[in-house]
């Protein structure tokens, strides 16, 4: 019972970090965006002011019980990603290292990328319930799109399975540090193929064709606001951070102290990022397609390389 | 750009003798004729004489005469020549023959004509209201219609603005016109 | 004993010329005494049947000529088995058909049953016989009668169907007398189990002529392909029931016939090779043919003829289980085909065409009939639990057996094609719209009889095979038993 | 402790710190006055960096722009758009026409007091405003969300029926015919 | 016992089928008790191992469970006691009921006795008897007939002449026609038969499990069946050819040389199956007809498993028959419910109807989260064994495509889902109510039980396990998987329990957050009252987005869609009508000809004399 508590606790910090974390990252972003829209951006705490505006909204309106199980299912997804995934490596040598290395199953792979798919599954109910055409339209785009990019990510993980013979994210972790070489030097193609897939994964431009504010009214969220706003974005920074995590597990060796944690994700969440803010937006079909092109060609050869060397 | 009109107008002559053409310069043709007239006179232009495409249809008020006055103006890309075909239409009984089977752009005129001036289009497709939602007064565009009266009825006026003028007496007397009787009665 | 195989030839005959002499008197007896004369003789082969299997074949001698000299009937295990069957069909045709005009003149029904027992009597004697000249009578007998029965309906279409049958026929007896001719000249002799014990001294060259020309001659009265050109045509403009008299029992001697030159007198080796040949090239045309047929009469027709190519194919394998396969198929088709007939001719009753599109909806209108017609189209299609799957897979079997591969498939491809047909038909019947205004005919009681008998035949030999397969084993055996038949045939005596 | 005034009032506070620097805004492009927001929400005047920003639908903002004159057809929408709104939420008044009609005060088909229809917080006058200005009329409507006195949403609650009343008069059959929208 | 729970559903349903001539109600009762009463027989009376003997025309028929059959029969047993609990209430007042209940029970009659067959002769009898009851049911509403009904009977009928085939080739050479005599002694045949036989048996299950090239009749007959039976049909009736191929697979594939090559073919059908269907499930603007492309390509999944053929890769297939029934039978039954209640399944049609019929949106929920594999329900164990026995067995690029298939699953999943459900409530649907409890139940009680297994998958696999072992397996408890654990042989884990926990935590904290953060403040409004730029839709409006709801999508796929296998059927048949109508003109109807045919076949027989006769 006692440890039930403790394991508690830990997850609860767990979440508490990539909150902060992740609302942190938006912030950034936000600001990176404004520089280099040679604005000057808004502050680098301005998810947190928004987040708290929202919670404090005093009205608010629901279409449905489907409106709030979305929602919650969104969040669902967010907290048990993070949950398998361990944050911190095993093998870390700083005092709080134990508290982020908790409840992770194993972390099996096949696992999280089903689970990953579970909360936009119950979002897109969400947004179904509540009748906006807008925010059907943002799902099915953003359902094509994940069958896009699975496809070079799956590829990406069975290059890395067939090689080491597990399917465990920690049991890559504990390769990693034993053999000292990370895994992204060790297959550059299922790096890459990773690496395109995340651009998919983390849906700014060109891939943002879910929200497309200008022309789907932010898209499956449109007729969200006040709690439940805040719920799907404390979600998305959790699922961004816990995606994050994932990526710098898997291919970076884990961190073994918050420093490098965040040095690592940080580096890695650049990728999309600046990638986005100079690119203008695919259409559904394109998007679905690009990745269906030289992402999974590139995934076809780490699988050879992995089935070769 | 001569003879062609020449040769249109003669061939407008030949169809419809009741037809009254004015002159005009350039390559502008000007018809009038009678309303029952005008479904059968413009499918004859669009088909034979090769005007197939309707500008717009415009509309005057000639509360003197107790008439509207419709002009449809017509466009011939082939022959470059814009054709202007004016019918008057009894302000009392204001109603017009429906033309949007043989433009579908017609259907937006009419629609603004119905609601602007009340001239009734029987058989129209989609009679719906158009830009005047819920409106219940006499059509605006009639220059029976009294807008000042209207909007201080209708909305409020913030305070500090009742030294708003007339500016036609302004007006008139700088230029030294003379505003006709009708005219203030009517319209400001 | 309750009676000796001549009264199968004998009573019918009689009946024949005495119906038109008592109708004169009681009109009524027109109808009657066919039947009374059938259940005789159904009752009569039952107990044959049953003493033959037990007691060996019978041979009866007519004339107090013995053989080789005289005339023979043989009632064995095979022949016995066959004329049961047709017996038995006779006897569901004249119950069918028992109020055959009955409202409307008197000289028709005479005509009717009077050829309807000669069909009989000739079929039967086809079968019995054991003489080959008086089996040529026997054809001539059945052939006539059944032109007369084909042309029944005086018009345009039955005379010329009529007449194309007899015009078939005439070759075939053409043939069948040059076949005669050459076997006599040789051999001298035309007793069957004579000529078999002496088949070694024919000429081979000779010996092959007269086959083919048996071949020829039979295959047109069996409806084999190219020769049965007439075929589709009798069937669908003879009466009703007479369709179904041709399929139970004009086909089935025709076909015993066959198989006696093939199995018995000729011992020809590529005898097999060619029924095999001709089976199946007559199943293929038939089914294809039947598959883009617009009338229902004539669909079935093509298929009646499918389902002998199937028998002769099964023949033509040569081995026991093959002859009783093909036995077992002759058997379900007697019982279903004729139902099919039976339940397709009050479907398309009061249709002027007889197209297969005038059942639409029938299922509607005429619930029983429809499920009756169904019935038998999932028997004869081989679906089990229906008669048709056993013979069907005991066929396989033996083909398997002699590990005829390709035959299995072509025949299964073909099944495929039958399967086709019948299910248009029968989606027809139950979910389609009726499209045209005409009304069911309600079926007479007689033929609701025969056609709810015939079904629960179905279901019954569907459900437990067993009762009809011991017949069928000693049949098969008593066709093997060439010497046996030889011996019994000559060595009997007059009683 | 949790029903304790003061600990309210801090909490409230706090609150409308955060409304104030978190402004979403809906730019309901009414009229001309919309060409002067893209200017101040971009990189000249950067509309962003005082928490500022752009909302797509209006179950998501907080401020509802009425950028110029406001036709009969639509303050329909406007009134619409503005109780679907999720309170707290915000009115601002761009030019003059806004304000007492402006150039259009005698127009059959235009209102001309924008605060008879909708409680308006902060007007901003000109005709256009530059945006300037609207950084000004912002900032504006910053400080008395700070001080608690953006209260237009309340007010529209208290007043409804008179609210109705106004907008019942220049579209009497539309306010009858619209769903339960209003509270 | 087993013959009488046989006999007494064939007298059943002749008996159902007279009651309800006499009175709806009484054809009903007799219906449910002429399934639930010899169903209630087999569970408690038919022991496992248990074996009758009849005879027929000389042949032996033999009558018998084994732990493999009485898996498959839980399936049939099971689904067809709800389905018949449901089918009650969804045929009242329609036509043809009595049709219906014949058909079903039929139906159910010859799944056990197929089942329950020792010997060939008896699983083909039972085999037709399921083709043409299956048939019946498919054409029962009239609609399509000749096309839909002709189409999947002349697929039926190839692969039950494949199966006759090879059963009449195996019983000529072995003199047996039980099953384990033929698989034992599958050795003794000749290597031409060796593979002949494999195949024509691999045909004969691949058509009733809709394998790829064989496929064409399965949407259509599936959608085109009333949806009471269509669960049955979809969930029990095609597992019969995924039982048929685990026997073959076992038995003859793995005595083979070239076994590997072929178990990799049919590997690849169905991963090609999984993966075509599921797109073309994704382009249907139908409920059934999606449900059926969605069963075809699940079919796809299972195959790969069969084929794949480890014992991982068996228990994530037998695992996923059990489940996919499970799961497709209640959206079925969902499908049925809707078009009951609304009179169409047409998503462009009907939608919106989340608050009118919440426990049927549940049941539909639930059973779609089992059919995209999300844990923590059923369908995503079978997906994490199926996975895991791929990428073990080296066969990656299959893996893939079956991540494709799978997550293109989910854009159907959505579809379905959003179709019938969610969207605008239109006035039109407003009568609509909740289907009958009786419709209901089922329903939920088969969703329910994906929701059970997905945590205690090893209610399951210990039937699983013993069919395995009984063909042949070793024990794989504790090996692969165990109380609430999935193994593989690489070590890796998975823990259900603390999953379903955490998610259930996770879930319930956040949902009742939502709840009660300001409560007060929170109100329902309609979901015509949203955000539409201010416009408000008239009434005939319908603004929910349902025409070409997967348009990107079909775009970018489509080069695929292009490609369709029925066109060539189609092609095929046409041809074929074509020769056969050249065919029919040899009867010209001709005397004339008629006799030069017999002179000519006279000729031609004298001409060849020598080669006939020697």
């Amino acid at each position: 019972m006692e440890y039930i508590l403790i394991k508690t606790l830990e997850a609860m910090a767990t979440f508490v970090l990539a909150f902060i974390v992740g609302m942190t990252y938006g912030g950034v972003v936000r600001k990176i965006t404004g520089r280099a829209h040679n604005r000057l951006g808004p502050p680098w705490y301005q998810n947190f002011i928004d987040a708290f505006k929202l919670l404090s909204k005093t009205r608010g309106i629901h279409h449905g019980a489907m409106h709030f199980l979305g929602a919650a299912f969104l969040m669902v997804t967010s907290v048990v990603s993070l949950m398998i995934i361990p944050v911190l490596a095993p093998g870390g040598d700083a005092w709080y290292n134990s508290w982020f290395t908790n409840m992770n199953f194993n972390g099996d792979l096949i696992f999280l990328i089903y689970i990953m798919t579970f909360g936009p599954l119950g979002m897109a109910m969400g947004a179904g319930q509540t009748g906006n055409p807008n925010s059907s339209i943002g799902v099915t785009r953003g359902l094509s799109q994940m069958v896009g990019f699975e496809i070079p990510w799956v590829m990406a993980l069975v290059a890395l399975m067939i090689t080491y013979k597990t399917t465990s994210v920690v049991d890559f972790m504990n390769i990693q540090r034993e053999t000292g070489t990370w895994l992204m030097f060790a297959n550059p193609f299922a790096f890459i193929a990773a690496v395109l897939a995340m651009l998919g994964m983390f849906r700014y431009s060109p891939f943002d064709i879910v929200g497309a504010p200008t022309e789907l009214a932010s898209g499956p969220v449109s007729e969200n606001g006040g709690k439940f706003l805040f719920t799907m974005m404390s979600s998305g920074s959790v699922f961004t951070f816990a995606k994050l995590v994932l990526y710098v597990d898997l291919f970076m060796g884990g961190a073994n102290n918050l420093v490098m944690l965040v040095v690592k994700t940080f580096l890695l969440y650049m990728i999309p990022v600046l990638y986005g803010i100079v690119s203008p937006r695919y259409r559904t079909e394109q998007a679905v397609r690009w990745f269906w092109g030289w992402p999974t060609f590139i995934g076809l050869l780490a699988i050879l390389y992995a089935v070769i060397f | 750009m001569k003879e062609i009109k020449d040769k249109m107008i003669a061939q407008i002559n030949a169809a419809f003798p009741e037809a009254v053409n004015k002159a005009y310069d350039g390559n502008r043709l000007d018809f009038t004729v009678h309303k029952d007239a005008i479904p059968g006179f413009l499918s004859h232009m669009k088909d034979q004489l090769g005007f197939r495409h309707l500008s717009h249809i415009a509309y005057v008020d000639w509360i003197e005469e107790n008439e509207f006055e419709l002009v449809y103006l017509l466009w011939s890309p082939t022959d470059k020549v814009k054709l202007f075909v004016h019918t008057r239409i009894d302000r009392e009984n204001p109603v017009m023959h429906n033309i949007d089977m043989i433009w579908r752009q017609a259907n937006t005129y009419q629609r603004e004509i119905k609601e602007m001036l009340g001239i009734d289009f029987p058989d129209m497709v989609a009679p719906d209201e158009f830009i005047l939602e819920d409106w219940d007064d006499i059509p605006p565009f009639r220059r029976d219609f009294d807008t000042l009266e209207y909007v201080n009825r209708t909305f409020w006026h913030r305070p500090g603005r009742e030294d708003a003028q007339d500016v036609r007496e302004t007006i008139s007397k700088r230029s030294g016109e003379e505003i006709p009787d009708f005219a203030k009665k009517y319209s400001r | 004993m309750v009676g000796t195989p001549v009264l199968f030839i004998a009573i019918p005959l009689l009946a024949a010329f005495l119906i038109p002499l008592i109708g004169m008197v009681w009109k009524e007896s027109v109808r009657i005494i066919p039947g009374l004369v059938l259940a005789y003789l159904l009752v009569l082969a039952i107990n044959l049947l049953s003493y033959v299997t037990v007691n060996g074949p019978i041979v009866e001698v007519i004339a107090g000529w013995a053989p080789p000299i005289g005339i023979n009937l043989v009632f064995n295990a095979f022949s016995g088995f066959l004329v049961t069957i047709m017996v038995f069909m006779g006897l569901l045709v004249w119950l069918y058909s028992y109020r055959f005009k009955s409202n409307v003149e008197y000289e028709a029904a005479r005509k009717y049953f009077l050829l309807l027992m000669m069909l009989v009597t000739g079929s039967v004697g086809i079968v019995l016989t054991g003489d080959i000249f008086n089996m040529f009578v026997f054809i001539e007998i059945t052939g006539i009668s059944g032109y007369a029965l084909t042309a029944f309906y005086t018009g345009r279409d039955s005379a010329e169907a009529s007449f194309k049958y007899l015009m078939m026929g005439s070759i075939a007896s053409v043939l069948l007398l040059l076949a005669i001719m050459i076997i006599y000249s040789q051999l001298g002799t035309l007793n069957m189990a004579d000529v078999a014990s002496k088949m070694h001294l024919m000429d081979p060259k000779l010996k092959a002529v007269s086959f083919i020309l048996f071949v020829i001659a039979l295959g047109i009265e069996a409806e084999v392909f190219p020769l049965n050109g007439w075929a589709p045509d009798a069937y669908a403009e003879a009466p009703g029931p007479v369709g179904a008299a041709f399929a139970g029992i004009v086909v089935k001697a025709a076909v015993y016939a066959l198989i006696r030159y093939t199995y018995t007198i000729f011992d020809l080796s590529g005898a097999f090779n060619l029924l095999i040949i001709i089976g199946l090239i007559t199943l293929v045309v038939a089914e294809v043919a039947a598959i883009r047929q617009e009338k229902l009469k004539r669909m079935l027709a093509y298929s009646s003829i499918g389902q002998m190519g199937l028998v002769l194919v099964s023949f033509g394998i040569g081995t026991k289980e093959g002859v009783f396969a093909a036995l077992f198929i002759m058997l379900n088709h007697a019982i279903i085909k004729p139902l099919l007939f039976f339940s397709g001719s009050y479907l398309v009753y009061h249709s002027k065409k007889k197209m297969i599109s005038d059942v639409d909806g029938m299922g509607k209108l005429a619930p029983l009939t429809s499920i009756l017609f169904t019935l038998g189209a999932f028997a004869i299609v081989g679906l089990p639990p229906f008669a048709g799957f056993w013979s069907k897979l005991s066929f396989l079997m033996a083909a398997a057996d002699s590990n005829m591969l390709l035959i299995i498939g072509l025949i299964l491809t073909v099944s495929v094609v039958e399967l086709v047909y019948y299910m248009r038909v029968v989606n027809r019947i139950f979910f389609f719209k009726r499209a045209t205004h005409l009304l069911a005919r309600r079926p007479t009681f007689n033929a609701y009889v025969v056609m709810i008998v015939l079904g629960l035949m179905i279901l019954g030999i569907g459900f437990y095979p067993d009762s009809v397969s011991n017949y069928l084993h000693h049949a098969a055996n008593s066709l093997f038993d060439k010497s046996q038949y030889i011996h019994s045939v000559l060595t009997a005596t007059i009683q | 402790m949790y029903n304790d005034k003061n600990s309210k009032k801090i909490v409230e506070t706090i609150q409308n710190w955060a409304r104030s620097h978190s402004v979403w805004v809906l730019a309901y492009g009414t009229g001309c006055g919309a060409i002067e927001i893209a200017p101040t929400m971009t990189s000249r005047y950067d509309a962003e960096r005082l928490g500022f920003r752009g909302a797509a639908t209006p179950r998501q903002a907080d401020v509802m722009l009425i950028t110029g004159y406001l036709t009969v057809k639509t303050v329909k929408r406007v009134v619409r758009v503005y109780e679907q709104m999720q309170s707290p939420k915000y009115v601002v008044g761009f030019g003059s026409c806004t304000i007492n009609g402006g150039m259009y005060y005698d127009s059959y088909n235009t209102i001309n007091l924008l605060d008879r229809y909708l409680p308006v917080d902060v007007y901003i006058n000109g005709c256009m405003p530059r945006p300037e200005a609207v950084i000004a009329g912002l900032a504006k409507l910053q400080q008395i969300i700070r001080e608690g006195k953006a209260n237009g949403a309340e007010k529209y609650l208290e007043n409804l029926e008179w609210y109705k009343e106004n907008q019942r008069k220049i579209a009497p059959n539309w306010i009858a015919k619209a769903p339960d929208l209003n509270w | 016992m087993l013959t009488l729970i046989l006999l007494l559903f064939l007298g059943g349903a002749i008996v159902t089928w007279l009651g309800g001539k006499l009175s709806p109600v009484v054809g009903d009762l007799l219906f449910l008790a002429t399934i639930i009463i010899p169903a209630g027989m087999f569970f408690t009376g038919v022991p496992v191992g248990e074996v009758t003997h009849l005879h027929a025309l000389g042949l032996t028929l033999t009558w018998g469970l084994t732990p493999l059959s009485y898996l498959f029969s839980m399936i049939v047993v099971g689904l067809g006691i709800l389905l018949a609990i449901y089918a009650v209430p969804f045929m009242k007042g329609k036509q043809k009921t009595g049709a219906f209940y014949f058909n079903f029970t039929l139906s159910v009659m010859s799944m056990l006795g197929i089942l329950a067959s020792k010997d060939w002769v008896s699983f083909f009898i039972f085999w037709e008897i399921m083709t043409w009851s299956s048939y019946l049911m498919v054409i029962l509403n009239g609609k399509e007939v000749q096309r839909v009904g002709i189409k999947y009977f002349i697929f039926s009928a190839i692969g039950a002449y494949a199966m006759l085939m090879a059963m009449v080739v195996m019983n000529s050479q072995l003199h047996s026609f039980l099953l384990a005599d033929t698989f034992n002694n599958f050795q003794h045949l000749t290597t031409g038969n060796q593979i002949l036989i494999p195949i024509l048996l691999l045909v004969a299950f691949g058509v009733k499990s809709a394998m790829m090239p064989l496929h064409v009749w399965a949407p259509d007959a599936y959608s085109n069946a009333p949806m009471a039976y269509t669960g049955l049909f979809s969930g029990a009736l095609s597992k019969m050819g995924i039982y048929g191929m685990v026997l073959v697979m076992v038995t003859m594939i793995n005595q083979l040389p070239e076994g590997t090559l072929i178990r990799d073919i049919i590997a690849w059908i169905g991963g090609f199956t999984a993966a075509a269907a599921t797109l073309w499930a994704i382009t249907q603007d139908d409920g059934k007809k999606l449900l059926a492309w969605s069963s075809v390509g699940q079919m796809g999944y299972i195959i790969v498993g069969v084929a794949i053929g480890t014992p991982l890769a068996m228990l994530a297939a037998l695992f996923l028959v059990v489940i996919h029934a499970m799961f497709k039978g209640s959206l079925f039954m969902v499908v049925g419910a809707i078009e009951k209640q609304t009179g169409t399944t047409d998503f462009k049609e009907v939608n919106g109807l989340i608050r009118k019929m919440p426990w049927t949106f549940i049941s539909a929920l639930i059973s779609v989260i089992a059919l995209a594999g999300i844990p923590p329900l059923a369908g995503f164990v079978s997906k994490w064994m199926l996975y895991e026995a791929l990428i073990q067995n080296n066969n990656y690029i299959l893996v893939i495509l079956l991540f494709f298939a799978s997550t293109a699953g989910f854009l159907y999943c959505y579809k379905f889902l959003h179709g019938y459900f969610l969207g605008q409530e239109e006035p039109e649907w407003a009568h609509v109510k909740e289907a009958p409890v009786a419709m209901v139940i089922p329903m939920l009680l088969l969703a329910l039980g994906t929701f059970v297994l997905g945590t205690y998958p090893q209610l399951l696999f210990k039937p699983i396990d013993a069919a395995l072992q009984y063909v042949g397996y070793d024990a794989t408890g504790g090996r692969l998987w165990g109380e609430s654990l999935l193994f593989s042989q690489w070590g890796d884990v998975v823990t259900l329990q603390p999953i379903l926990y955490v998610v259930l935590a996770v879930f319930v904290f956040f949902a009742l957050f939502l709840w009660f953060k300001g409560t007060k403040g929170t109100r329902y409004v309609s979901t015509k009252d949203i955000s539409t730029s201010g416009e408000l839709p008239k009434e005939w409006e319908n603004l929910t987005f349902k025409v070409n709801f997967m348009q990107p999508f079909e775009r970018a796929i489509e080069p695929f869609l292009k490609r369709q296998v029925d066109k060539y059927y189609t092609a095929f048949g046409n041809g074929m009508e074509a020769l056969f109508e050249f065919t029919r003109r040899i009867y010209t109807g001709n005397g004339q000809t008629y006799a030069i045919y017999a002179v000519l076949f006279l000729a031609l027989l004298l001409l060849f004399r020598v080669n006939l006769f020697g």
